[in-house]
């Protein structure tokens, strides 16, 4: 089956082991053994608990699986990009070679594939780089397209998340590394008089907005990798609602994660990456 | 105790209810799984390994609901406060897209309907009671009414006339969903019986709500429905108390649920004077929970015949 | 909000509850801390670090009580229920020996009494107006009615009643303890108020119960008083509601309580429009657990003064 | 200050660092830096808490501590026997070397010394023994009482436990060592026509109950180490309660865990150690 298109995911979570936690920066990649899963598409996305200790961390918590971007696939290996935002995230980067760890998935929508002669540009803020990687990986295996990358972070730390990527062009916040000030300031540059740009953008809510709106008024076709608390990521909860253009909710994860910037008016304050 | 009969029922696993009969105990809450998406995530697999007894559709009303602003959910210590806001397609539109396909799923389908009146009320069971896919009627009396704001199910009076209408429009099984968020659970049950109805199922979700974190310090509420409704693990004890107040009050059966996670949780339950349970937050953790406490009951109920005090 | 005369207070952490100055806005919950044997326990320390700015005791009653039979305790998810049966020694031995050592403690003193009817409660309350060493009284009024068995606080009218005859015997701050357990708590707050109340708390125990593990399969009730009431972090959230609910309908002060662990959790309730926050079951886990939280509130206070966002 | 005599406790949880864990067949004793406690009493406990991840286990518990018998004092060092019985002892049982544990106590009341010239019977039941570890201890330090331990087990693996304490006449249910039946049998052989006896007894109810009603036929006196399920160990939850001779009820917690077997009229079903 094509990169492109996404198989049904196992109808349980599954018990996986986990191979082992690379620090990266700020972020930490995590590695788990995942033989029988079906291939994701580029963009979907997994629910993840800790098997053993799923609690009693920060306000007696977590409870729920988490949800993560599968951020690349190598020969019966998944990886998951992580940075510490909370009691979940907490949990899962201590995990260490070995442990158990619940997974759901692959869930949702993900990234339609460029026409063809078009040129790929991908646009990540923070830890929502971990979607472009697999994306990237997929482009290549079609040497059909090119692909630019353009990778923002707040911080000397997070920048290093973009070894992520490679051929990467950053923008830091606090100008540490690569250009100084806004990623949406590389991205004018790159659309500039550019007929065949598509942009795939994954990130915090306000750099998300920012990319659209900056499409929009060019016409040049935006997928947008969204974000929204999740309580199950496979649209039994309703939580994951985001404002849809013309009224309206959808449902992140199964309408996205992965939505084509024309179905939204703007990109809610909720819809973005932890930032 | 019905779990009793549950118990010695002779085929195995099945469970008489309301004139269904189902393969095992354990069905969804209603509002907690969606099979059509479902379906779409997780392929064929849903129908082969579906772990409902009877799929609970989610609320139904007449008009369609966009549901409320997000955030919609916080999360508790064991718990889950989630202000959804009933979004749903309405009734003609569940009627002839979902339904269809629901019947697909080879279960008996409960359909869970909530009215602002009696008269909606009714009008929303009449047009169940005419189609053939819908096996029994749920209602959801938690809405608020409108002149006390109060939930209708809370006041077993009002509770009795709202039952009352829908019986009158309907001879399908009847399971009136008792709200938690009252002093006498017991007496509204006992009204849902007296109204006609078929079977009470309990506990809905505990009224809570969240401060928005950082920010402006927590002054704002988190849920975009500013107050939401607590489920899972957090409620159960609860959920176990009002179970054995309603059981001794009445003698239609009972739906329990309420944070159950484990077929430990659901035997609890039972034991309570439940005839079915419900699976709710748990799906969410795992959407094939239910099936493990299914079986986990399963595996229970043989040791028990073996060991009488196991 | 009561929350921001608090935050503006000159005094730094001083509060002004009815009345009475207290040195912070944290006090403890009726029945989770007996100074008697913490003194026992921890020595002088426990007056020089008294945590709390004011003492309730536990719920006193006009005739001694031994309390339920054992087992008393159940831990839930991120929760405890207890069903201990208000021991206490009664009114008369409680004034006696308890008074002159509580007034040792060197902060006012509120003590918490529950009667069955009207005539107890005032009984109770003149007895207690007579003490100098008691600063305000706290009413109890989740006792059960004895014909409806529900709980006298569940319903306005009995509320308002029996409020209005403890009002009439003392001059003293009354503070009613409102119960948790009823479907419209902000509607029992204000009746509480037109009863004469100076100040409402909440929230008390919610109604749960646990069956036996093991043995005849978790059948019999584990707790000797077969339901109990669940506190602890898991009801936090319906707490909060409750509080912003009861802040939305009266005057007077409130009480938060429910699951406070954290400074965070104490924010939330003031925020929410409580005046003073109470530590109960947090205090199980480390008796110092209040003196945390009035600390974190006021490091917060400071910060909030120097970055208001923040 | 005397062994015999208990200073009051700090009046706050305190965080001791773990300094290692040991297997004691289906025992483990974990050792925990304790340096500025107060010397325990025998006979006290301590109410404790894993200072990470308390919480996440089998029913989201544990979330309250959980009382423990101070089994012994080294420099610097207290000891806890653990027998995993549920989430929060699984926990304690994960503890390793470095993590850290809180630590409130020492609680309750101990044993009393036993009269001039008096034989001191340490009379032990599963993880019960652990409270008469430090007493032989402390009995040994005076060089006066003669000290005589009988301990019982339900299996070898258990039996295993009797290390903690020397020269212990064991007794098994199955058998699988020492006497093949109840410790009160051994009891009684040693009470036998001996007016210098005095009782030290802790473990399951069954048991205690058994050596209290001997104890009363022969009018030995008797010291019982009670348990209960605690919330806060000191007071304050009145949850610890044990029926008291003449009705009403005993806080656990701080009218023991050692009280007079005359203070009972029997041993209640939940008074004993976990069996
Ligand atoms: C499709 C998708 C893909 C994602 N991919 C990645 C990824 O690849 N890498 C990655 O690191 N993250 C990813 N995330 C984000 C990740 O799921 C969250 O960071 C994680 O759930 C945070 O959980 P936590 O317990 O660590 O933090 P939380 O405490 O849950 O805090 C996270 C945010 O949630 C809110 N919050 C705070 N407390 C609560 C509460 N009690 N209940 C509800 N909300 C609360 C706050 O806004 C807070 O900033 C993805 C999310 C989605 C939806
Ligand atoms: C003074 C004292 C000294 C002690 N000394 C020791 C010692 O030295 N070593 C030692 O190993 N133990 C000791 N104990 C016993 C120890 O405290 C318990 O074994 C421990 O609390 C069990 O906790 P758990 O979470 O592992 O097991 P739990 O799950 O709490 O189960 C333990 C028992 O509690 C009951 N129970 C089950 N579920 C619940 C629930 N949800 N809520 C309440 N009760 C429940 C059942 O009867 C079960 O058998 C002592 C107890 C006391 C009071
Ligand atoms: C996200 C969510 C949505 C729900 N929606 C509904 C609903 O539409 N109608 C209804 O009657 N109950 C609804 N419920 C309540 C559940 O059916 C159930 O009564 C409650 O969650 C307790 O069970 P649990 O603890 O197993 O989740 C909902 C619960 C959750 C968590
Ligand atoms: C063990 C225990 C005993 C209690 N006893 C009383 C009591 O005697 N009177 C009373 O008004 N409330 C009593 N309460 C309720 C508490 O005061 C408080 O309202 C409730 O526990 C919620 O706060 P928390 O979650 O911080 O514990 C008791 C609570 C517990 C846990
Ligand atoms: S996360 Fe539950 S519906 Fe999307
Ligand atoms: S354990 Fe709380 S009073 Fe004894």
């Amino acid at each position: 089956m094509s990169q492109w298109s996404a198989a049904p995911a196992p109808f349980h979570r599954r018990l996986l082991t986990v191979l082992g936690i690379d620090e990266l920066g700020a972020y930490r990649v995590l590695r788990v053994a995942d033989v029988e899963t079906p291939e994701p598409r580029p963009g979907q996305f997994a629910m993840i608990a800790a098997a053993e200790r799923w609690g009693g961390g920060e306000d007696e918590r977590p409870y729920l699986p988490r949800a993560f971007s599968i951020a690349r696939r190598r020969v019966g290996e998944s990886h998951f990009l992580l940075e510490d935002v909370g009691p979940g995230t907490r949990r899962l980067c201590e995990l260490r070679e070995g442990d158990g760890m619940w997974a759901l998935g692959p869930l949702g929508k993900g990234f339609a594939p460029p026409r063809p002669r078009h040129r790929a540009i991908l646009v990540g803020g923070g830890v929502g780089i971990a979607p472009l990687a697999i994306l990237q990986d997929a482009l290549e295996a079609e040497a059909a397209t090119d692909v630019t990358v353009l990778l923002g972070f707040r911080d000397g730390a997070r920048a290093q998340g973009a070894a992520l990527l490679h051929g990467a062009q950053v923008a830091t916040d606090d100008g540490s590394v690569g250009h100084h000030g806004l990623l949406t300031e590389l991205l004018s540059k790159e659309l500039y008089e550019d007929s065949r740009a598509e942009v795939y953008a994954c990130g915090p809510a306000p750099m998300l907005e920012a990319v659209r709106a900056m499409c929009a008024t060019r016409d040049v076709p935006a997928q947008l990798a969204l974000e929204a608390g999740m309580a199950c990521g496979f649209g039994a909860c309703y939580g994951c609602a985001v404002p849809k253009r013309g009224g309206g909710y959808l449902r992140v994860c199964v309408d996205g994660p992965v939505v084509d910037a024309a179905e939204l008016d703007r990109v809610s304050e909720h819809a973005g990456a932890p930032s | 105790m019905s779990s009793d009969e549950t118990i010695l029922t002779d085929a195995g696993d099945a469970v008489e209810f309301c004139g269904l009969s189902l393969a095992h105990p354990v069905i969804n809450g209603s509002g907690t799984f969606d099979a059509i998406a479902a379906r779409r995530a997780f392929g064929p697999a849903l129908e082969r390994d579906f772990p409902f007894a009877a799929f609970v559709s989610k609320t139904i009303t007449l008009s369609p609901r966009a549901g409320n602003p997000p955030p919609r959910l916080w999360e508790t210590p064991g718990g889950l406060i989630n202000s959804i806001g009933l979004p749903n397609k309405g009734l003609h539109a569940y009627i002839a897209e979902d339904l269809p396909r629901l019947a697909e799923l080879g279960v008996p389908l409960i359909t869970n309907v909530m009215g602002s009146s009696a008269e909606e009320f009714s009008a929303l069971v009449s047009a169940c009671d005419e189609r053939s896919e819908i096996a029994a009627i749920e209602l959801n009396v938690s809405c608020p009414n409108v002149e006390t704001g109060l939930d209708i199910g809370a006041d077993p009076k009002q509770l009795k006339q709202v039952v009352g209408a829908a019986r009158a429009s309907t001879r399908k099984p009847l399971i009136v969903k008792l709200t938690p968020n009252t002093a006498n659970v017991p007496a509204c049950a006992a009204a849902a019986q007296e109204g006609g109805a078929d079977a009470v199922s309990l506990i809905n979700t505990l009224r809570a709500m969240a401060l928005s974190p950082g920010g402006e310090r927590g002054r704002r509420p988190w849920l975009g429905g500013s107050t939401g409704g607590l489920s899972g693990p957090a409620l159960r004890a609860v959920a176990l108390a009002q179970v054995v107040g309603v059981a001794a009050r009445v003698s239609i059966p009972i739906v329990g649920m309420g944070g159950v996670q484990r077929a430990s949780h659901a035997r609890d339950l039972l034991d309570a004077g439940a005839t079915l349970v419900a699976v709710g937050t748990e799906s969410f953790r795992d959407p094939a929970a239910a099936a493990r406490v299914a079986a986990g009951l399963r595996a229970g109920r043989r040791s028990e015949a073996v060991f009488p005090t196991a």
